[in-house]
């Protein structure tokens, strides 16, 4: 390339441009024929790794190794108002042909014919290397695999080359449907230990950037931050051959091009749009718009429970009452969530979660609790939340900000990048927050058991002690395992009335999962890990 | 062409300064309009608060993104807050930004860049290299390190914008400096016995203010800029005080959904606020330029 | 000529070593705790510490500063935290888009500009003269990503004449293959002319937005030159020896005033290096800048440290070639260095 | 470009033109739009030029001379227009002709050389191409035979090695050198007329003298008019056929060179005339005669009208002691070095090993002089630019460091203390400078008062009030300043009242020794008569002794005792300023007397 070279090309391009604005690309006829076999798919942020074991593999990243890897279960599909939504009680097999549920054991056939992507067929030698990784490479892979009492690697027993048995340590409802999340998932153990080295004996480093696994889809390119291409994998035998031959995933920052990619058809899905353009763009029709409730999620405002001011009961009930919740479902979430506040007095407890609460916005009685609770002049305080949501976040904060202000409780906004946030949950300091959970499992025992254990997980944001809450979670979870309803339901009840008594965080909704899709895609599926399932859409 | 000065006595003092600018603003149209829209974006400052019909900062969310009426006449944004009154009420934010942050930046940019233009040698060396490392980086991205570094408040955005712009301040300093250390009237100061910091301060510094200046007005304009830039990537200023970058940078996002208002009237602000300070700069060179002086 | 390559090297080492100073010293002040963000979500304290000292970030600074310098000179920049990329890789890759883009808008704002000063000049106190500085006064009014966004909505969403801004180039063309990273250049090299259309496509609306924001200082700087060169006497003489306007205008005065635009380059690119930071953001450019701007609200080091050591060796070369173009132009320039 | 005329067709053209003068302007009056509304520059001006004969137009500053030249070659500035009145240049009337037959004529019917020749051609052009880019615009050359061309004019106005100096740049040229080129620019077209601004201000006197001759010669050689602008009476009688004197925009006489130096007829002209420096007069000849006027001039009110100084050297009130005493100032061979301008920093060379030879890298500015200055005595340091005589007196007055050399004033080794301390050492009241320019001398933002107030607050011991305004008074009295000017800022007031300042300022420490760098080449030759008397009653009043460094020997030889003439940095001559003026010992020094030219009076 030389000098002149450069120059020339440097200077056309100040003539063309220069010149009013170059036409749009024209496809060439191969192009169009690609086109409906190619999913085009637009968020905000992408996969900082694609395999779910790796360290801090951020949330993008579970759809990269949901559809590029496989599990030994996976849930049937129902149908659930209008959309396709995974059957929590029922299971099939995906790389298992066959299940045998014993008293403290099960057992899986794999299926024979069902080969890695690179052609090296899937044994229970790999399947057990997988899980053993699963439960030792720390972190949230093997917390969660203990949420399912799936802790140490002698529970995974190799039968012969295509029979896995997993021993129960103890029983627990939860262990099958937790064999169906993500992070169990079978990776070609032979590829990845001749890519591992003594310093990382599970090769993290290697299926960081590539993919390892039987799944219907390989990455065939990733630029961090920029884009991810997945190409299919024709010989997958987990289930029906997917139709989209292509997909591709682009980071576009700005949510106003994203709403004007969709809008000219220029990107076929996406999910992280703001609520308004969703309600407009479902208005417009020109969009298929789907918005499903999180399967047990709950948007809410956590407080630490163990340091003042929020130590003190009064305190966060006076919170509770301050909180403007109407104007909050209108002005940040224009509706698009189910409020888990304002549920009428005489309401029975139900044995379900989420749930509303009976808090409604009433200001006076607030400033009477705050008296009472002896802060009659008011205090000051902090009020932080992730920016990676601050099209949610943000307008919401103002809003309670504005109503504490009103008596007498002074916040400074604090935002936390979104990369951040989870650091400084662990940390548990911050005093006043507003945060989201869902637990993959939808049970509520499952979501009590994260958020208001005693152990204290990272997910509970507020550092709640209880040993009455300890024990009706411990208790609904025995029940649960040996299926004593009775039990189940009175200890899940308590369970509820409690947090509600004791109100560590306050619920304000459940937060939908909006998708918006041109009009000539179908196929999409509502997953416990609200991501996409590129193996069920169908295109043109 | 000394003619004219010998012989009409000419007007002394403040009324002759007065004079002058009201020639070059006669003179000069554009500099006559950029004086008017400086003397409303300071009358904006000191009464905003007092002068505007809603409070800033409540919302209402039953009026949320309703354009502009004669209700709102800037329309409101998403929380329903009266867009009119917070740009009218964020004029004295970042207009305390860009004065404060130029201010800090001709103290020490301006002063270093005179103290090495005129001494030279070692001080001129390490001034300059230092300048040299902070040109080195992205300008903008080093404001973002030190906002990201130190925290988003409004204290951080002025030293950030201040260290930016300190290479450029020193380079005009550091030549105007250069050109006058050996002048007649340098060396006559020396005679009488003036240290030479005394004749920095004394003799050198009123000198060069006028250039200065000129530099000082552009240099407001891109800091309020700046503040906008760092309000877009999320350290800008913290809600819900209301700030024209920040205003843009959230309505931006309104734009493609067809809600202009809460995006454009911020802009157009600042855009009043850095086109009338860009202009000034200009006006304010012609009358400090000597060549202009005939 | 070496003699001046010589001596602006000698100066640009202190600088280069000042910036790998206050780079690193910058990295250490950010919030953010790598240790915890490498440990996970459901890590527990010792995990934590456990980490640190694992990446040696328990270490007294100076011992973690000596660590950081001979890694670097061995080439290692370490791997960003949020992409899992080295960042060696990563730089190398998106340098190029970056480069590309400022280059591009600041060819066009030169091809603006440069002829706004001189009419402007010229024609002193006329209505050109406002109408050059009023039109280059609004283009740099705006912030940078408003425009952005602006033409983005006309251009694309409203007249669908712009292509869809979604980074360097549409989903279905695949990158020329690399031989200086410009997307312009390898595609010509390469011969494919729909790829190089495609480009240009890309790049214009982001490039024009990064040129209206670059004018003002150009063309205030080519007017005050291209005025003072007007006033002087060479220009009278060549008047008074009646030559044209053009030749007097062109060849005499203009190019004794690029001198002065010339040096402003440097500090114009660095600017417009800052600004296309969120240029990038609003056109999902895989450049550089917004690689550098995730790194920093992560506090993510490596990256950060990386980014700014190539732009500052960028800058140094930058103003290696702004001095011999200087040399060029002014021979005055080369017998004295 | 259409075929090529070849050149002696063209001269053979401008022969045709008809009989009558070839420039003649009727009752011109030029307005400036300035700031304060419109200006007269010029008003009713007249004159002719016939072919191949020399006007000298004189008069000082703000006259109206160059407004009255560059309206005939019409390249006024934008603000400048003609009121009235009309111009014909070979039968076209220039006053209004079109702007493209204007600049047809400029060039190649008439030509213009200016002031300062540096500045007047383009820095970063090769001299060849700057002349070329003149033959090729009037069709004279095309590309082929272009440089060949250039090469022969530049032979012409006397330049060596011309294919060498083709390819030079104008900095690489001395001043001298630079001047030849902007002739040889003028004359490249060979026009009609060439009008010369100026030509020689700020040259040496023997540069100066080669260039008038090589005009003269050239000129005389092509039948060519020559309009010479200057404020120098001097030149204008050695060079000019009919000279026209001009004031205040208005032309007050014109005649024959001759007769208007031996009989002027105009007062302003008489004036002009006794202001001029000449040898064999004193100080007071300078000033205009007062025929009924009162013994005191209205412009300097001095009570002590000493009258004029008894022959050179001795002056009856100066307290010259004797020549046993301590002398004032000693100086012992004072040596100053610079490294030489491009050559390699010792640095870079000892880099890359080649040690360039000494003299090479070094260069002399004063090489080793030694001299004496007695109390009250005043002693004149005179040479051509670059001989030494600035970094000598910048020297003595202790603002820069000598490499080696002993000064002693009054006794005390003042060499001893370095420049930078020497601010507050409490001899530094007692050596003052009056600078040259004595515009860029004073501050900008300091009024006259504050100026002269300066020293006293600092060194003076007042801190303000009554005391310090009685003083300054005292001084602006003392030098003639009216009171009303003090709170003027030096932009509101004129050369002669500038300088007025930068005396007072000077004397306000009731310094000994006064060192005067060129205190009057930036002024007007009537108010430099002034200004010269002034210094000199003022020396007699307070004692003083000067120490005066000039180029103009003349000027030396009214104000001073004892005359030293300086070349490259050595003193060639020393002695009575008589003795040096009348018969001066060293060739240099008649060299110098010779090349000044004065009117023949």
């Amino acid at each position: 390339m030389n000098r002149r070279e450069f120059v020339k090309s440097a200077s056309a391009t100040a003539v063309v441009t220069g010149t009013g604005v170059a036409a749009p690309a024209v496809f060439s006829s191969a192009q169009a024929q690609a086109r409906n076999e190619t999913l085009l798919i637009v968020s905000e942020s992408g996969p900082n790794n694609l395999d779910i074991h790796g360290v801090g593999t951020n949330v993008p990243g579970y759809e990269a190794s949901w559809n590029t890897y496989d599990r030994l279960i996976t849930h049937e599909m129902t149908e659930k108002d209008g959309v396709r939504y995974y059957d929590r009680d029922k299971l099939k097999g995906e790389l298992a042909e066959d299940m045998n549920i014993g008293d403290m054991s099960v057992t899986f056939k794999l299926k024979k014919n069902a080969t890695f992507q690179d052609g090296t067929p899937v044994t229970a030698k790999d399947v057990k290397w997988s899980l053993d990784r699963a439960v030792s490479v720390g972190g949230f892979p093997t917390f969660q695999m203990k949420a399912g009492s799936l802790e140490k690697p002698e529970q995974f027993v190799v039968v012969d080359d295509h029979t896995v048995r997993v021993d129960f340590i103890r029983k627990d409802r939860l262990t099958i449907p937790d064999l169906a999340v993500i992070v169990p998932c079978v990776i070609n153990s032979g590829l990845v230990q001749k890519n591992a080295t003594e310093k990382d004996p599970w090769g993290l480093e290697y299926t960081k950037q590539n993919t390892a696994g039987s799944g219907a889809y390989r990455v065939t390119k990733w630029t961090p931050g920029t884009e991810v291409v997945f190409e299919r994998f024709d010989d997958w035998k987990g289930g029906p051959l997917p139709k989209i031959k292509r997909v591709i995933w682009r980071m576009v920052p700005s949510a106003g091009n994203r709403r004007a990619l969709l809008e000219r058809g220029d990107a076929d899905i996406s999910y992280d749009l703001p609520n308004k353009d969703f309600v407009e763009l479902k208005q417009a029709g020109k969009l298929n718009i789907t918005s499903v409730p999180y399967s047990n999620g709950v948007q809410y405002i956590g407080m630490n429970v163990k340091n003042p001011p929020f130590d003190n009961l009064k305190v966060r009930q006076a919170i509770a009452y301050a909180i403007p919740y109407q104007k909050i479902m209108d002005a940040a979430l224009f509706g698009l969530a189910k409020p888990m506040f304002g549920a009428p007095a005489d309401a029975q407890t139900q044995v379900a979660w989420p749930q509303p609460t009976k808090f409604v916005t009433d200001l006076a009685k607030a400033k009477q609790l705050l008296a009472e609770a002896g802060y009659p002049n008011g205090l000051e305080t902090t009020l932080s939340f992730d920016l990676g949501f601050a099209g949610v976040n943000e307008p919401l904060c103002v809003l309670l900000q504005e109503n504490l202000a009103q008596i007498g409780i002074k916040t400074t906004i604090n935002k936390i990048p979104g990369a951040n946030w989870r650091t400084e949950l662990t940390k548990k300091v911050l005093p006043l927050f507003t945060n989201v959970f869902s637990g993959w499992l939808d049970y509520p025992e499952y979501f009590f058991f994260w958020c208001y254990h005693g152990n204290n997980s990272i997910f509970n944001t507020m550092s709640y002690q209880s040993a009455a809450m300890d024990a009706f979670i411990d208790a609904a979870r025995a029940s649960a395992a040996n299926g004593d309803k009775a039990a189940y339901d009175a200890n899940v009840k308590g369970m509820v009335d409690l947090a509600f008594a004791d109100v560590p965080r306050i619920p304000l909704y459940q937060p939908y999962v909006n998708v918006a899709m041109q009009k000539n895609i179908t196929g999409y599926e509502y997953w416990f890990h609200r991501r996409l399932d590129y193996r069920a859409f169908q295109k043109g | 062409m000394t003619l004219a000065t010998a012989d009409t006595p000419a007007p002394r003092g403040l009324a002759a300064t007065l004079a002058h600018a009201r020639y070059v603003i006669s003179d000069n149209p554009v500099t006559g309009i950029a004086f008017g829209m400086f003397l409303v974006l300071v009358v904006c400052a000191l009464l905003g608060p007092f002068i505007v019909p809603y409070d800033p900062l409540a919302s209402d969310t039953a009026a949320a993104l309703q354009a502009p009426s004669a209700a709102h006449w800037f329309g409101t944004d998403n929380l329903g807050r009266d867009i009119f009154s917070r740009v009218i009420v964020a004029t004295r934010l970042d207009m305390a930004i860009a004065v404060f942050s130029v201010a800090l930046v001709f103290a020490a940019g301006g002063i270093a860049g005179i103290a090495s233009g005129f001494f030279g040698g070692w001080t001129d060396r390490i001034i300059g290299r230092i300048s040299d490392t902070i040109m080195a980086f992205p300008l903008f991205v080093l404001a973002m390190g030190i906002v990201a570094a130190l925290g988003n408040t409004v204290t951080n955005i002025v030293i950030a914008t201040a260290i930016i712009n300190f290479p450029l301040y020193v380079r005009v300093a550091r030549s105007e400096a250069a050109i006058r250390r050996q002048a007649g009237f340098v060396q006559a100061a020396r005679l009488t016995g003036n240290s030479e910091w005394r004749i920095l301060l004394t003799t050198i510094l009123p000198n060069i203010m006028p250039i200065m200046m000129v530099q000082m007005s552009l240099t407001m304009g891109y800091a309020i800029l700046n503040a906008a830039g760092l309000s877009f990537i999320g350290l800008g200023v913290r809600p819900p005080t209301p700030e024209w970058g920040i205003m843009v940078a959230e309505g931006a996002a309104y734009i493609v959904s067809g809600e202009w208002w809460i995006a454009l009237f911020p802009g157009l602000a600042l855009m009043f606020a850095v086109f009338c300070f860009n202009l000034l700069g200009d006006g304010l060179r012609d009358i400090v330029d000597p060549q202009r002086r005939t | 000529m070496l003699k001046l390559i010589g001596s602006r090297l000698a100066t640009a080492v202190p600088s280069l070593i000042g910036v790998v100073i206050v780079t690193f010293m910058l990295t250490r002040v950010l919030p953010g705790d790598t240790a915890a963000y490498f440990a996970g979500p459901a890590a527990t304290a010792e995990s934590i510490a456990e980490i640190r000292t694992k990446l040696g970030l328990d270490k007294p600074l100076p011992a973690q500063f000596v660590d950081y310098v001979s890694a670097l000179a061995k080439g290692d920049l370490g791997s960003s935290l949020s992409t899992g990329q080295p960042v060696a890789a990563e730089i190398s890759a998106r340098l190029p888009a970056s480069a590309e883009l400022t280059l591009a808008g600041l060819v066009l704002a030169l091809a603006i500009a440069v002829p706004f000063g001189i009419m402007a000049a010229v024609k002193q106190g006329s209505w050109v003269d406002h109408a050059c500085r009023l039109i280059t006064t609004a283009g740099v009014s705006l912030p940078v990503f408003f425009t952005g966004l602006l033409l983005v909505y006309v251009f694309y969403f409203k007249l669908g004449w712009a292509p869809a801004p979604l980074g360097r180039l549409d989903v279905f063309f695949s990158a020329p293959e690399t031989v200086t990273g410009f997307y312009l250049i390898d595609s010509l090299i390469a011969r494919d002319f729909e790829t190089f259309r495609a480009a240009l496509a890309q790049l214009a609306v982001p490039a024009i937005t990064l040129a209206i924001f670059a004018l003002a200082p150009i063309a205030r700087m080519t007017r005050a030159s291209m005025l003072s060169v007007l006033s002087s006497e060479f220009v009278r003489t060549a008047r008074a020896a009646g030559l044209t306007d053009t030749t007097v205008i062109i060849t005499y005065a203009f190019r004794n005033a690029m001198l002065p635009v010339v040096t402003t380059l440097g500090m114009v690119f660095s600017f417009l290096l800052g600004a296309n930071v969120l240029v990038e953001k609003v056109f999902a450019w895989p450049g550089i800048g917004s690689y550098a701007v995730e790194a920093l609200i992560t506090s993510d080091y490596a990256p950060v440290q990386g980014f700014v050591l190539a732009m500052a060796i960028l800058y140094v070369v930058l103003n290696l070639l702004i001095d011999i173009a200087y040399g060029i132009i002014d021979p005055r320039a080369r017998s004295e260095a | 470009m259409h075929g090529i005329v070849d050149v002696t067709a063209q001269a053979a053209k401008t022969s045709e033109a008809p009989s009558g003068p070839l420039l003649e302007v009727r009752d011109l009056t030029v307005e400036f739009a300035t700031r304060r509304g419109v200006v007269t520059a010029v008003s009713q001006v007249n004159l002719t030029l016939a072919k191949g004969e020399t006007l000298g137009i004189v008069g000082e500053s703000g006259s109206g001379k160059s407004v009255t030249s560059y309206t005939v070659m019409r390249i006024l500035d934008r603000a400048g227009r003609i009121a009235e009145g009309s111009i014909t240049f070979s039968g076209i009337d220039v006053a209004h002709a079109p702007e493209s037959a204007m600049r047809d004529l400029r060039g190649r019917e008439m030509s213009m050389i200016f002031q300062n020749p540096r500045a007047a051609l383009n820095p970063i052009r090769t001299v060849g191409r700057q002349i070329g880019d003149v033959l090729l615009q009037h069709v004279q050359a095309d590309a082929r035979n272009v440089k060949e061309k250039v090469i022969d004019i530049l032979k012409q106005v006397r330049i060596a090695r011309p294919e060498e100096r083709y390819h030079a740049y104008p900095f690489e040229l001395s001043g001298g050198m630079c001047q030849r080129i902007v002739i040889a620019l003028a004359l490249a077209c060979r026009p009609q007329l060439m009008i010369a601004d100026e030509p020689t201000t700020g040259l040496d006197v023997t540069t100066q003298k080669a260039v008038m001759d090589l005009v003269t010669e050239l000129t005389r050689e092509r039948g060519m008019s020559t309009l010479l602008i200057t404020h120098d009476l001097g030149l204008a009688a050695a060079y000019c056929d009919t000279v026209m004197v001009m004031e205040k925009g208005r032309v007050v006489e014109t005649a024959p060179a001759e007769r208007i130096f031996r009989d002027p007829q105009h007062p302003y002209t008489r004036k002009l005339m006794r202001a001029t420096p000449r040898p064999g007069i004193t100080l007071k000849d300078l000033l205009p005669e007062e025929p009924d006027v009162p013994p005191a001039p209205a412009e300097n009110p001095l009570p002590l009208a000493g009258e004029g100084r008894v022959g050179a050297g001795a002056s009856t009130m100066a307290t010259v002691s004797g020549a046993g005493a301590v002398p004032l100032l000693k100086v012992e061979n004072l040596l100053k070095e610079y490294p030489r301008q491009g050559a390699p920093s010792a640095f870079l060379s000892g880099l890359f090993g080649k040690k360039a030879p000494p003299e090479e890298r070094i260069f002399r500015a004063v090489d080793g002089i030694s001299f004496e200055v007695k109390k009250g005595e005043s002693v004149g340091l005179v040479g051509e630019s670059g001989c030494g005589k600035s970094t000598t007196s910048t020297i003595v007055m202790r603002l820069i460091d000598p490499t080696a050399g002993k000064i002693t004033f009054d006794g005390e080794d003042i060499s001893a203390i370095p420049a930078k301390d020497f601010a507050h050492h409490p001899l530094r009241g007692r050596i003052q400078m009056v600078f040259q320019d004595p515009t860029e001398s004073l501050n900008p933002r300091y009024t006259a008062e504050r100026a002269i107030a300066d020293p006293l607050l600092r060194m003076g011991g007042m801190s303000g009030g009554a005391k310090l305004r009685a003083r300054v008074a005292e001084l602006a009295e003392m030098v003639g300043l009216p009171q009303n000017l003090l709170e003027r800022f030096p932009h509101q007031l004129s050369g002669g009242q500038k300088a007025r300042i930068g005396i007072a300022r000077a004397i306000a420490l009731d310094p000994d020794l006064v060192i005067l760098d060129e205190p009057t080449a930036a002024l007007d030759v009537s108010v430099q008569a002034v200004v010269l008397n002034l210094l000199e009653e003022l020396k007699q009043r307070l004692g003083m002794s000067y120490l005066f460094v000039s180029h103009d020997l003349h000027v030396v030889g009214l104000l001073c005792d004892r005359v030293i003439v300086m070349r490259q940095g050595r003193i060639v001559e020393e002695g009575s300023s008589q003795q040096v003026l009348d018969a001066p010992k060293d060739a240099y020094t008649r060299e110098l007397i010779a090349a000044i030219p004065h009117p023949p009076v």
